[in-house]
């Protein structure tokens, strides 16, 4: 329908160096850093003005290290070749591309699994905050972290504030020494001594909150790009024929924003683990 | 100006003031306004004139070169140096006084101030000069700030809802905490005004002026209204300040309310006129309020304090008649 | 230099690169897991441990930013645009050091 | 939606075989989706404008029924066609957020910047003509999601268009609408300023070097930065106080809250009710230059263009926006000078925001001495364009008693606020939109808007405005509170009562002075008396282009050969050099 020819659609801008679609995305990229910079912000915010013990020391006391660090690595790796990809098109193999394409899709789902298990390993662990200190195994504690037994009523939600009612009671495996869990003897808490009780989930503490707000919204952009990306791989043989230079130069646009995704996860990954 | 802001003391500028580190603060109100004036007249003056002589006619032509304009170079210096003025002369060293200077514990009066939806509760130490212990568990309608019975400085503490006593002529230090959203605590007539958040606790200190007790400015608020322009808005908060009469007859009685309610407000207007009174002498039933300037929710409009204020002898007496009664505590 | 009109050969170059940078990444990412624990046991402050960590996020982040995005070849207008946005970065950042820092009243 | 109509005829001549679904809904061409836009954002200006008026009802006759609509009203806002107080406090929360996000800013950006910017530098049509179209639709559902919010439990977002928590957190469900709407207006502006910076920086014809751009397209330029940069922070902002709402965080809860005598042991607490503060601030400071900066433009242009001279100072008014546009970012925290801010950093933020007026008068100067040794052509747009800078003056001359932190302790929260920025938003900001339609009405459509009636516009809305706004200053000053449901509650409020019903027969008139441009509007499209391309006698390029422009918009490539505003050359045989031909000798 449209004869209107856009200038400097295909070809760059003297003055900037980009066709107008890389532009974009950059300046995209730019309010996104801005996002993200509200974000990490809100992090410092929180952190710094925490009462002592409100925080977790560093994040391994709650997250699980070693399956970031693969996440980091995958995540990489995906970039790596999302970039190949983009490079087998300037070389016109654009076989290769494709392959390297899928793989990048691959990575990032891979990431996302990892994730899935990250997260539900959260929900299934519970923390409960006593009226008063009481014995457990051995130490007199004020709150108690671990997982809920079988034979534990099952929590039920509050309507008006989404948090769980306290139970009757619960019987909870206290976690060991470092995290781990299955340790101790299961203990049985009663209903009128509970506090609060709630699993590692957003509402846990601010910590959590901004865990699972920052990765959320990262994961996210994981999988806006994976549509993107499976976009490419689907309709990507079309836009080669029609014009091989479009493609490499979506392609490219979309290479920046999942280069962005990885870079903003290799600063979440020791801020929020690490630290 | 005074017939619009309806005819009293409240005054067509700002309000009276009664405190005194508020002087300063109208005095840069009203520097900056002269300045603002003598900007903008000149600049309107100008901008009229252009409108009309270089109006399109017949035989006028626009001119193509840009005229030289010194004198807007100077302008913009002129309004850039004297903002500077304002900024370092004159608003700086008022809020550093404002806030850097509180007065010291001994020759102050501290209270704690809670506000929530839609009340201020206000807690004083007691002669005692220690608060007494508070807990959010402890927190009913009838404890509103959740006061620990158990601990024994709170023994002689005053809890008061919506009215606060307050000495002239000694330098008042609140600290101001929420319960639940953000409120802000204003008193146009002494310049204050200081949000009040939850989880956290700000203190504000000012100092009354020494005639400003509530006895000696009621009367000075006195003010006489034609009935034909007593509309009963403007009068809600306004008492009758003299017994009016009609033939010897009092028709409203010194003191007496005109009615907080609209409909019966308007009908006792309605039947003095009818009875042929032609003026009303009123006076406020209390002229310091404390109200709440920020947003908190449906009933923010009403969430107000009376503040009586007392010479020091009167606010001591209040102080520890008030506090023997430990069951007048919560009495509201 | 613009990609536009890149030959073969260049792009062969830059693969070389992307590998290169590839394996920097991951020691990297070695390295401030390694830092971390090491810090932890050996109980440094908070505020060293952040800035190993941020030091070493930055430059893997530069790597990234540099070579896959290929900022290191553009062109001035987009550092422009980019130094703006990270100016206003810092200015946010500076939002937390406010609140807390200078407000009369105590949290 | 009602206007994908109204342009009908505008593209009769240019027989693309386009369905009519192509053509005027999910069109792609940067006219329509203007026009798209600026129904839009008329509609939703005429509705705030009607929330208003009946808030000012009950402002005006507190706790009595409110004529004729009262009884239609649902409970949750009127009792017995009375207003009630979480009503009053949805329609004040609403209000300010139609009008800032779903009128303003679609009007003056979506609207006028989509229309006219492309025109104006030499393009065919915008960068991404997809990513334009899915940007008004972004926006026209966020809109909607605005506009159900009142059908639903409880009503529509009572916390002001502010959404302070904890307020907003402990709100009924309304807030969760408002926040979903607002992400999605945020987008929209995101999607759309991204193509206006690449329109203009890479799309500017032949010869259209920066500094011959248009001044309106440097304003919109300016703008699209601030959108870019400053909304994202907003958006983070609604996505954690969504979490908090939904997901039960505390980002913004503190520790210890007691709601209604409740401990609300069941939230970990913890979070700060300031970081909201600060995050809304830095984009709505900015905010309200994207609403000023656009208006601007549009009154630099009708102005050069009514003066037959050039525009005094072209380069210092460029310089003068791209620094305001730079300080906006770093002036926020002067509308929290009341939450306990020690020395420091109000010294700070009092500074930049006296140096933050100093380009504003720059702007303002420039715009006045464009006046000397003109021609002044008395038309409707010129009118509206000139009101604009008296009415902005007042506005932003009250700025500063604001932005002073010791006079800010005695007018913040009060009706002076009111009156401040209403003074630049509505004589301000909507003048410059009429002068905007009035002037760009014949490029749309081919047709003018009738004098008579635009003239008949101008009078009566220019006093009444001023009978709306000018009695805020002495009800502020007075300590009158803003967001009051019943302001005669309070002493003071009581004794300024008599403002206030002058103020809101002030607004019920300003309506009533609508309905001369409503009827102008409608009747000119399809009666109005037929024109030429270039009925002003203009110099910048739209005005080359056909009226209405075809798809494609220019017949042939413009190329530019001077600066924007060549009016009244000497010894040229016309008294204007369009940019696009070139000068003889
Ligand atoms: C378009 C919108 C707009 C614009 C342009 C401005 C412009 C300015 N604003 Fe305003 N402001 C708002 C919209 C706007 N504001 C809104 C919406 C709010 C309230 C939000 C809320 O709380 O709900 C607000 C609130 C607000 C506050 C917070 C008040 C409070 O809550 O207590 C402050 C404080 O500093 C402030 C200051 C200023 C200043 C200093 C300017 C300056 O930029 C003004 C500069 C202009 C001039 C100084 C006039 C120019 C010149 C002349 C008159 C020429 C004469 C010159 C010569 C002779 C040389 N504004
Ligand atoms: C851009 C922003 C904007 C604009 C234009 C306006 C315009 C107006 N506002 Fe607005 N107002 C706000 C932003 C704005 N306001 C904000 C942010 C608040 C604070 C909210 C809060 O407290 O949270 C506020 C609060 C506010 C209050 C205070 C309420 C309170 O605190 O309790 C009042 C009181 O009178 C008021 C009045 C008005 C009036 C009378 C107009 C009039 O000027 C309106 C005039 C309108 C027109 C002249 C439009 C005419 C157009 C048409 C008729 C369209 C024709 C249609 C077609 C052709 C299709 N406003
Ligand atoms: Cu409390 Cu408003
Ligand atoms: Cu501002």
């Amino acid at each position: 329908m449209s004869t209107t020819v856009i200038p400097h659609d295909l070809e760059p801008h003297p003055l900037t160096g980009m066709y107008n679609g890389k532009f974009g995305i950059w300046l995209f990229l730019a309010s996104e850093i801005m996002l993200f910079g509200a974000l990490f912000s809100t992090y410092v915010l929180l952190r710094v003005g925490a009462p002592p013990g409100q925080w977790p020391a560093h994040g391994s006391e709650i997250l699980n290290v070693p399956l970031a660090t693969l996440n980091t690595a995958v995540l990489i790796s995906s970039s790596v070749t999302m970039v190949m990809s983009w490079a087998a098109l300037k070389m016109k193999k654009f076989g290769s591309a494709q392959v390297w394409l899928t793989i990048t899709f691959l990575c990032a789902g891979a990431f996302l699994v990892v994730k899935y298990f990250e997260y539900t390993d959260k929900f299934h662990h519970y923390q409960v905050w006593l009226n008063d200190p009481m014995p457990v195994g051995g130490h007199e504690v004020t709150t108690i972290k671990g997982h809920l037994t079988a034979d534990s009523p099952k929590l039920e939600c509050s309507e008006k504030t989404g948090a769980f009612n306290i139970p009757e009671y619960v019987i909870i495996t206290p976690d060991g020494d470092h995290g781990s869990s299955g340790h101790g003897e299961a203990v049985r808490v009663e209903g009128s001594k509970i506090k609060r009780i709630s699993n590692f989930g957003p509402r846990h503490s601010p910590y959590l909150a901004t865990y699972f707000t920052m990765t959320g919204l990262h994961g996210l952009h994981i999988v806006g790009g994976m549509v993107v990306i499976l976009y490419f791989m689907l309709v990507g043989g079309a836009i080669w024929k029609r014009s091989p230079e479009k493609y490499t130069n979506r392609i490219e646009c979309t290479g920046l924003y999942w280069h962005f995704v990885d870079l903003v996860w290799i600063f979440l990954f020791p801020v929020l683990y690490l630290l | 100006m005074n017939l619009l802001l309806a005819s009293t003391h409240y005054g067509a500028w700002t309000p009276p003031l009664y405190s005194q580190h508020g002087g300063s603060i109208d005095k840069l109100i009203d520097v900056v306004h002269v300045f603002m004036f003598v900007i903008f007249i000149p600049w309107a003056i100008f901008f009229v004139y252009c409108l009309m002589n270089f109006r399109a006619r017949p035989g006028h032509k626009a001119t193509y070169t840009p005229i030289k304009a010194k004198v807007s170079k100077y302008a913009e210096v002129g309004v850039a140096i004297f903002e500077a003025f304002l900024l370092l002369g004159m608003s700086m060293p008022v809020w550093a006084d404002y806030k850097n200077n509180p007065p010291a514990p001994d020759q102050r009066l501290e209270m704690r101030v809670v506000a929530e939806q839609f009340q201020w509760n206000f807690h004083y130490s007691g002669p005692d000069g220690k608060f007494g212990a508070t807990r959010s568990s402890l927190i009913s309608a009838s404890n509103p700030i959740g006061l620990a019975e158990d601990d024994p400085a709170s023994k002689d503490d005053i809890v008061r809802v919506n009215e606060c006593h307050l000495p002239v002529d000694k330098p008042i230090y609140l600290r101001l905490t929420s319960k639940d959203v953000i409120h802000s605590f204003d008193i146009p007539t002494m310049r204050v005004k200081q949000d009040v958040i939850p989880g956290m606790e700000i203190p504000i200190w000012f100092t009354i002026d020494k005639n400003a007790t509530t006895d000696s400015i009621r009367p000075q608020m006195k003010t006489v209204v034609p009935m034909d322009k007593a509309e009963w808005y403007k009068v809600r908060h306004l008492v009758a300040a003299v017994d009016h009469k009609v033939k010897d007859e009092v028709v409203l009685a010194k003191g007496a309310d005109l009615g907080a309610d609209l409909t019966k407000g308007k009908e006792l207007l309605e039947q003095l006129r009818k009875k042929g009174l032609t003026e009303l002498t009123l006076e406020p039933r209390n002229p310091l309020e404390i109200v709440c300037a920020q947003l908190c929710g449906n009933s923010h409009f009403k969430m107000k304090a009376q503040v009586m204020t007392h010479t020091a002898e009167d606010f001591a007496k209040w102080l520890t008649e008030s506090s023997k009664k430990p069951e007048m505590q919560t009495d509201f | 230099m613009s990609h536009h009109e890149m030959s073969v050969e260049d792009v062969k170059k830059h693969v070389r690169t992307y590998i290169a940078v590839f394996v920097a990444l991951l020691v990297f990412t070695g390295i401030t897991v390694g830092v971390s624990m090491l810090g932890q046991n050996q109980g440094w402050t908070v505020t060293t441990a952040v800035l190993i960590a941020l030091f070493v996020a930055s430059i893997k982040g530069s790597l990234v930013a540099c070579y896959f995005m290929h900022l290191i070849s553009e062109k001035s207008m987009l550092f422009g645009i980019l130094a703006l946005c990270a100016f206003f970065f810092l200015v946010l950042l500076l939002i937390p050091v406010i609140t807390v820092s200078d407000n009369v009243g105590v949290h | 939606m009602s206007g994908h109509h109204d342009h009908s005829h505008g593209h009769h001549d240019h027989g693309h075989d386009l369905p009519f679904w192509r053509k005027y809904i999910f069109s792609v061409d940067h006219k329509m989706i203007g026009c798209q836009y600026t129904v839009t954002a008329l509609l939703f200006l005429f509705f705030g404008f009607t929330l208003m008026m009946i808030m000012r009802w009950q402002l005006a006759y507190p706790g009595q029924a409110i004529p004729f609509i009262g009884q239609y009203l649902s409970k949750d806002i009127a009792a017995d066609g009375v207003l009630v107080g979480d009503g009053y406090n949805a329609f004040g929360a609403m209000h300010g957020t139609i009008m800032v996000f779903l009128a303003i800013v679609p009007l003056a950006v979506g609207g006028f910047g989509n229309y006219v910017l492309p025109l104006q530098v030499g393009a065919p049509d915008m960068a991404f003509p997809k990513l334009n179209m899915m940007s008004y639709w972004v926006y026209f559902c966020g809109g909607v999601t605005m506009l159900t919010s009142f059908f639903i439990k409880g009503g529509a977002a009572a916390s002001g268009w502010t959404s302070y928590p904890p307020l907003s957190v402990f709100a009924s469900s309304g807030q969760t609408v408002w926040l979903l709407g607002m992400v999605l207006l945020i987008t929209s502006s995101l999607l759309g300023s991204v193509n206006f910076i690449v329109t203009t920086v890479q799309m500017r014809a032949k010869g259209l070097s920066f500094f011959r751009l248009p001044f309106f397209v440097w304003a919109q330029l300016v703008t699209s930065f601030l959108l870019l940069l400053a909304f994202p922070p907003l958006e983070a902002a609604g996505v954690l106080q969504l979490m908090d709402r939904l997901a039960g965080t505390s980002f913004f809860m503190p520790s210890g809250l007691v709601f209604s005598s409740e401990p609300q042991t069941h939230m970990s607490g913890g979070g700060s009710p300031l970081l909201w503060q600060h995050l809304f601030w830095f984009l709505a400071h900015p905010e309200v230059y994207v609403l000023i900066l656009p208006a601007m433009g549009i009154v630099s242009e009708v102005i050069a263009t009514n003066t037959r001279k050039p525009l005094w100072g072209y380069k210092s008014l460029v310089y003068s926006v791209i620094f305001l546009g730079f300080m906006s970012f770093i002036v926020w925290a002067h509308h929290m000078f009341m939450t306990g801010m020690g020395t420091t950093l109000s010294t700070f933020f009092q500074a930049t925001t006296m140096v933050i007026s100093v380009p504003s008068v720059i702007v303002l100067t420039c715009l006045i001495l464009s006046l000397y040794g003109a021609s002044i052509r008395y038309n409707t747009p010129m009118l509206f364009a000139l009101a604009f800078l008296p009415m902005f003056a007042i506005g932003g001359l009250t700025g500063l008693p604001l932005g002073l932190t010791a006079s800010d302790i005695h007018l913040h929260d009060t009706y002076y606020v009111i009156g401040h920025f209403h003074y630049v938003v509505a004589p301000g900001t909507i003048f410059a939109m009429f002068a905007g339609i009035y002037y760009w009405f014949p490029k749309v459509t081919g047709r003018k808007m009738s004098e008579f009636l635009g003239k008949l516009h101008f009078w009566p809305s220019f006093v009444f405005i001023n009978v709306v706004f000018m009695p805020m200053f002495f009800q502020g000053m007075a300590g009158l509170l803003r967001r009051q449901y019943d302001q005669t509650e309070q002493l003071h409020g009581s004794i300024a009562h008599g403002l206030t019903k002058m103020s809101s027969y002030g607004a019920w008139l300003l309506a009533l002075a609508q309905l001369p441009f409503i009827i102008n509007f409608f009747y000119s499209m399809f009666k109005g008396r037929k024109v030429d391309a270039n009925p002003w006698e203009s110099t910048t390029l739209e005005w080359a282009a056909p009226s209405p422009p075809p798809h494609g918009n220019f017949d042939k490539t413009p190329v530019v050969y001077c600066g924007p505003y060549e009016y009244s050359v000497p010894g040229k045989s016309k008294d204007y050099c369009p940019q696009h031909v070139a000068m003889e000798a």
